[in-house]
């Protein structure tokens, strides 16, 4: 009978411990560090430039009511708007612009050491669309005496939800899959949106509010472009560059 | 059992059962807490989700449960045989019902293995809806309990074979004996509630 | 009920030398498992008290790094300043490790272990290896339980009632590993828990010594009896929800998700169902023991005996129904709030039945005041604070403004520290002369006593005031409402108090490790207390009874004039 | 310094007098017990020729101290019971009040008002974050639902408080009886941002709510 008791209780924590083991994959903050930022030198000395462009009427960004956070609402004077679609004379910015297929397989690319920064700024993110590399560091500034909180919902990534409660702040996270795109949100500020385009390979770029946009340091080769904008998906091209030349590749979008 | 209150010399001070047995009891009103709120929680979401719950035997194979079923009950008639057994104190009797008791478990626990197989193969899942949620953890649990009744039947029977309980103490056949009918118990108010309504 | 008469079935534990591994380690000795309770329910209990200073640093001084808050990873803190995420997992952990890891094993483990076997006239518990058992699972709990600050993503943050669907969706909290571990770990405990009442309850029962009738048990058994009991009841309820708990977040079941018919509230509900007896386990054995030490340190017998014994079955009873009133603003039916309301307001007599029956203990007592009694006189007094102040909540519609603000938090800390822990106190001075064979120090005890009763009050008091402004619990920074600004110097107060508090601790802590060593050596019955574990030696050999006492008397024969001693030990027969 | 917030709502003087109430009740009790407490201790202090009265209790004593608390807490339970049913029974809501619907979400309460129309669930509809605007001197019904956690609508000054639970929707009412601005908080831990989930009621005249009600239908302004 003891024994039994005692039989019982030793299989209940078995199961309770296998029953806990389902923990995701870790992908913490460490990595990235030893990547020689010079590599890219190494890559090639081909490149692509091109420009996005925007036909039709760009819907307008809805205004967002920042009365309840005063030390924000008073950072813009004009009142705050979301910048969901930013046209400039016909040019789209916010466009994510990457190398989706076409390099030689098996190749790998080390992470820049260098990381690149978002900053929460009058309750807004800059930039609001970013390209990371895998392993590379991202660094979260906050620049507002608010709570925020950065609350990543990827799909192939581990997610991370986290909070700045003091301007000044920073946080720096890294994520361990190729994945485009990684949403970001604040939930103290609903309307706060970011998209992370997470890519294996350093051949990517964000258009400007030009609408321009430069992948520099490819190998000669043909490659298939991506273009992703939050509000109108995406585009492809195909491009073929050689040693030393410039592509150019246009890329458009139009209101829908 | 109560016949067995009847062997004065048996008995230890206090409630008038010995403290094994008294464990037991106390361990299965526990127990009894246990699948209470399981079967209770059940109810609740069962009633809550009153049109979209399926109906079970479009899931569950009934039929093969219910022999399962019967294999259980008849696994505690054996285990009632195997008491008797010991109170007499034949012992062959009490190793052939032990026994009979240790494989009836068995098979029962192989069944429930299958089924599972079956259902998981069919994609019917822990995270396929309530039903899925509420079915896993409510016979999961109960198989868990079955499982070790039957590893510590097994040890009960390997005691007997080696001659350990006499006419004046039996008390492994007993507690092991209470903790099988409460398991079988369970099981049938788990078929009637999970299965058949 | 009848006579019982003990059956040595554990054979006096054999008279060979035990090794050192299976006497001090692996020991079946419920004597050595209630201090072994007693050393990793105090470890816990020193966590709880630093979770709570750093939750109360951030309170006090919002946004102001910690003093040495530096070492904090940043997932914690960031540059010393504690992050939301870790403050959150404070609330959490500071519940959950002085709940079930320091007040509940204090008194149960310790005091389960320790005295139910010597006060009945027992060699042992009935199960001894099942008592070993018992003492480390829940060691492995404790580990567990620790492990979860290591996790990635934090430890749980969802509070110590971990309602759902925060607790269920990691999405929502930022937390999975943590809140994983966190729910094994309370499986896990509370499976140690389930095997330790069944022993208890089958001790008491089965294992009394001849004459220990039913009613010439000691208050304190009566209570710890009547605890394992509910912890018997309790505990499984609670397992079955942390198991759907953990399947929602580690089987992707649906339990609690809403999306797909689940239910929030029904965790609520079996969590409270669970919950409300375990603040009756978390303050009855304190009851029972601070009963021993009033009737002790007056000389006196216990006022209305029976009637404690029937006001501790009472509280346990209602304790089942009760649960609702932690739910009165949570969406369930405002009708069944009432039928709450009345059976909460019930527990009101009982409870006021104990407290007059102690005072009445004290009527024309002889008063000493060693510091077990100076701790239970403070129980008493405290105790009545936190009773008092529940029939606010009680009361519906004042609960509606109460609820969750700090009214609250100010009500469980008088109880479950006004309450249990000055009986636990208490009780370590009172019983560590029989645990280790020496005393503590009187002077230093009385220090330690006079001192934390004034910071306890300094910490705790104020609380009510800032329950009656709003102020909401579990919130990190309160200088974000406007309409708690103005009160954020009574935050302060209750921080610096709580330092204090803190700091008070430190004679306790010296005098209970000097005293192992250094401490005068026991008398037989320093307290000269009726209880049969003070007519053994100190500490008892295992075995405890070289020979089975027989019972004669009632516990609390004191100042009897079958005696011109103030004192009549259990077993001494008196010939008129 | 008044500890209780200013009131502001029609039953938050009841509300608060039931407080008092109490307070005096455990008062009276709490001092007995205290000062008893104190007198014992220092009357029946040890003495060298002093022995204890011994004695096993008294019957009539232990009556008296159980009659007086049960018949107390029976009266203040069925009186608590009668108020209770007055601010929360839904079958009691106030006929002709002003409804709005609250989705609570991590860290935002986000406010649907019924636009021209006067109501909800048309198209016409609009949601303001963290605003709660309402006219004072009528009752406003609030349904209250959660996206995602449990959160818990509280507005100190109307005394009043109610969680808000995903997949239920919980009408609660009050009348505002102040012009003026007041805060809202979340009073069920809902997550790192918890301390953060703040609002505002905004209590306006009738005149200024119907113009501020118009002003924000026709803009649509904010999000």
């Amino acid at each position: 009978m003891r024994r039994m008791m005692l039989a019982v209780g030793t299989v209940a924590l078995c199961v309770a411990c296998g029953g806990g083991g389902g923990g995701d994959q870790a992908g913490g903050a460490e990595g990235g560090d030893q990547a020689a930022p010079a590599a890219a030198a190494a890559l090639g000395t081909a490149s692509v430039s091109g420009n996005v462009l925007f036909t039709g009427t760009a819907p307008a960004n809805p205004a967002i009511d920042m009365a309840e956070e005063p030390a924000c609402r008073d950072k813009h004077p004009e009142g705050p708007r979301d910048p969901e679609v930013v046209v400039t004379d016909g040019k789209l910015a916010n466009v994510f612009v990457y190398v989706k297929s076409g390099l030689p397989a098996g190749q790998t690319f080390p992470a820049p050491s260098a990381p690149a920064v978002i900053d929460q700024d009058g309750c807004l993110y800059h930039p609001r669309v970013l390209g990371v590399m895998v392993g590379q560091p991202l660094e979260i500034r906050n620049s507002d005496p608010v709570l925020h909180n950065i609350k990543a919902v990827p799909t192939v990534n581990r997610g991370f939800n986290i909070s700045q409660p003091q301007a000044g702040m920073t946080t720096t996270r890294t994520f361990s899959d190729p994945e485009v795109m990684v949403p970001l949100e604040c939930n103290v500020h609903g309307w706060m949106n970011a998209f992370l385009g997470v890519v294996a390979h350093p051949f990517f770029a964000v258009s400007g509010t030009d609408g321009t946009f430069t992948i520099g340091g490819l190998p000669a080769g043909t490659y298939e472009l991506e273009a992703w904008h939050e509000k109108f998906g995406t585009r492809t091209a195909s491009v073929t560059v050689t040693d030393g030349g410039t592509a150019t590749v246009e890329f458009s979008f139009a209101a829908n | 059992m109560s016949h067995a209150a009847a062997d004065a010399h048996l008995l230890e001070p206090g409630a008038g059962v010995y403290h094994k047995k008294l464990g037991m009891w106390v361990f299965l009103a526990s127990e009894v807490m246990f699948f209470t709120a399981l079967i209770g929680s059940y109810i609740i979401l069962r009633f809550g989700a009153a049109e979209s719950w399926p109906v079970p035997s479009t899931v569950l194979n009934i039929p093969v449960t219910a022999l399962n079923t019967f294999i259980l009950i008849c696994s505690s008639v054996s285990m009632v045989k195997a008491y008797a057994a010991a109170v007499e104190g034949d012992q062959k009797r009490l190793r052939l019902w032990l026994l009979v008791t240790v494989i009836g478990g068995a098979t029962f626990v192989g069944v429930q293995v299958f089924e599972y197989t079956h259902l998981i193969h069919e994609h019917f899942l822990p995270s396929s809806g309530l039903f899925g949620s509420t079915f896993y953890t409510m016979t999961g649990f109960h198989g868990f309990h079955v499982s070790m009744g039957v590893i510590c039947m097994t040890w009960v029977t390997i005691q007997a074979f080696r001659g350990r309980y006499t006419r004046e103490n039996y008390h492994g056949v007993e507690v092991i004996g209470l903790y099988w009918h409460f398991v079988d118990l369970v099981w049938i108010i788990l078929f009637t509630i999970v299965y058949l309504i | 009920m009848t006579t019982a008469a003990v059956h040595h079935e554990a054979a006096a534990g054999g008279h060979h030398e035990l090794s050192f591994v299976r006497k001090y380690i692996f020991s079946t000795d419920h004597k050595i498992i209630g201090i072994q309770f007693l050393f990793m329910s105090l470890f816990f209990l020193l966590v709880g008290g630093l979770l709570a200073m750093m939750m109360r640093w951030q309170l006090g001084y919002p946004g102001k790094a910690v003093p040495g808050g530096g070492v904090l990873p940043e997932t914690m803190a960031s540059g010393g300043v504690i992050l939301p995420e870790f403050y959150n997992s404070l609330v959490t952990m500071h519940g959950t490790f002085m709940v079930f890891f320091a007040i509940m094993p204090l008194l149960v483990g310790v005091y389960g272990n320790y005295l139910i076997p010597l006060k009945i006239g027992a060699p042992d518990m009935a199960f001894p290896r099942i008592n070993m058992a018992s003492f480390w699972i829940a060691f492995g709990a404790g580990i567990i339980m620790l492990a979860g600050f290591f996790a990635t993503g934090g430890h749980a943050a969802a509070g110590w009632t971990s309602y759902a669907p925060l607790s269920a969706r990691s999405d929502l909290s930022g937390v999975h590993m943590g809140q994983v571990l966190w729910l094994v770990g309370l499986i896990v405990l509370g499976l140690s828990s389930i095997l330790g009442s069944m022993n208890y309850i089958t001790t008491v029962v089965n294992l009394r010594a001849p004459g220990m009738t039913w009613f010439r048990l000691p208050l304190s058994i009566w209570a710890l009896f009547i605890t394992a009991i509910l912890v018997l009841l309790a505990m499984p309820v609670l397992s079955g929800a942390l198991i759907m708990l953990l399947f929602d977040q580690t089987l992707g079941t649906h339990f609690f998700d809403v999306s797909a018919g689940g239910q929030p509230l029904m965790w609520q509900h079996l969590f409270w169902f669970f919950g409300h007896p375990e603040v009756y386990i978390l303050i009855l054995p304190a009851m029972g023991i601070v009963s021993d030490i009033i009737a002790n340190g007056s000389r006196k017998p216990i006022f209305g005996y029976h009637s404690m014994v029937f006001a501790i079955g009472a509280i346990a009873f209602l304790g089942w129904i009760v649960w609702g009133h932690h739910m009165f603003q949570s969406g369930m039916n405002p009708m069944l709030g009432t039928s709450f309301m009345i059976s909460t307001m019930v527990i009101a007599v009982p409870s006021a039945i104990k407290t007059f029956n102690w005072m009445g203990t004290l009527w024309r007592g002889n008063i000493h005041f060693h510091t077990p009694m100076l701790n239970a006189l403070a129980f008493v007094s405290m105790f009545v604070i936190g009773g008092l102040s529940g029939i606010f909540m009680a009361s519906t519609p004042v609960d509606i403004f109460q609820h969750d603000t700090y009214f609250i938090v100010a009500h469980i800390h008088y109880v479950l520290f006004g309450g249990s822990l000055f009986a636990i106190f208490g009780a370590i001075y009172f019983w560590y002369p029989k645990m280790f064979g020496r005393m503590m120090s009187e002077r230093l005890g009385k220090v330690h006593f006079v001192l934390t009763f004034v910071f306890y009050n300094l910490t705790f008091f104020p609380m009510h005031f800032l329950g009656m402004t709003g102020h909401m619990r579990r919130i990190y920074d309160p200088t974000q409402y406007e309409f708690l600004r103005p009160y954020q110097g009574t935050n302060r107060l209750i921080t610096v108090g709580a330092f204090l508090l803190l700091a008070s601790q430190l004679p306790f802590i010296w005098n209970f490790f000097w005293s192992l060593r250094k401490g005068a050596k026991a008398p037989l019955n320093p307290w000269r207390d009726n209880g049969l574990e003070w007519t053994v030696p100190s500490p008892p050999p295992h075995g405890n009874f070289a020979t089975t006492p027989t019972v004669h008397h009632g516990p609390y024969e004191y100042s009897s004039p079958l005696t011109t001693d103030d004192y009549l030990p259990q077993n001494q027969e008196v010939r008129p | 310094m008044h500890w209780l917030p200013p009131q502001a709502s029609t039953f938050a003087s009841e509300i608060d007098f039931m407080f008092w109430v109490i307070l005096v009740i455990t008062g009276i009790a709490f001092v007995i017990v205290e000062v008893g407490l104190l007198w014992f201790v220092i009357r029946y202090r040890h003495r060298p020729d002093r022995r204890a009265y011994y004695t096993h209790g008294s019957k009539t004593a232990e009556i008296i101290w159980t009659a007086i608390p049960a018949a107390t807490v029976i009266v203040l339970g069925v009186w608590s019971g009668r108020v209770w049913g007055e601010i929360k029974r839904r079958d009691r809501l106030p006929a002709n009040a002003v409804r709005v619907a609250i989705a609570a979400k991590q860290f935002e309460w986000n406010v649907t008002y019924a636009g021209a129309d006067g109501a909800l669930g048309t198209p016409d509809d609009f949601t303001v974050r963290n605003q709660l605007h309402v006219p004072v001197d009528r009752p406003v019904v609030v349904d209250l639902t959660a996206e995602d956690a449990i959160h818990s609508f509280f507005v100190p000054v109307f005394r009043l408080k109610q969680d808000a639970v995903p997949g239920m929707r919980i009408p609660v009412w009050f009348e505002a009886t102040q012009v003026g601005e007041y805060e809202i908080a979340c009073a069920e831990l809902c997550g790192l941002g918890h301390y953060r989930m703040r609002g505002m009621v905004h209590v306006h005249t009738q005149e200024d709510f119907d113009r501020w009600m118009l002003a924000r239908a026709a803009g649509g302004e904010g999000r």
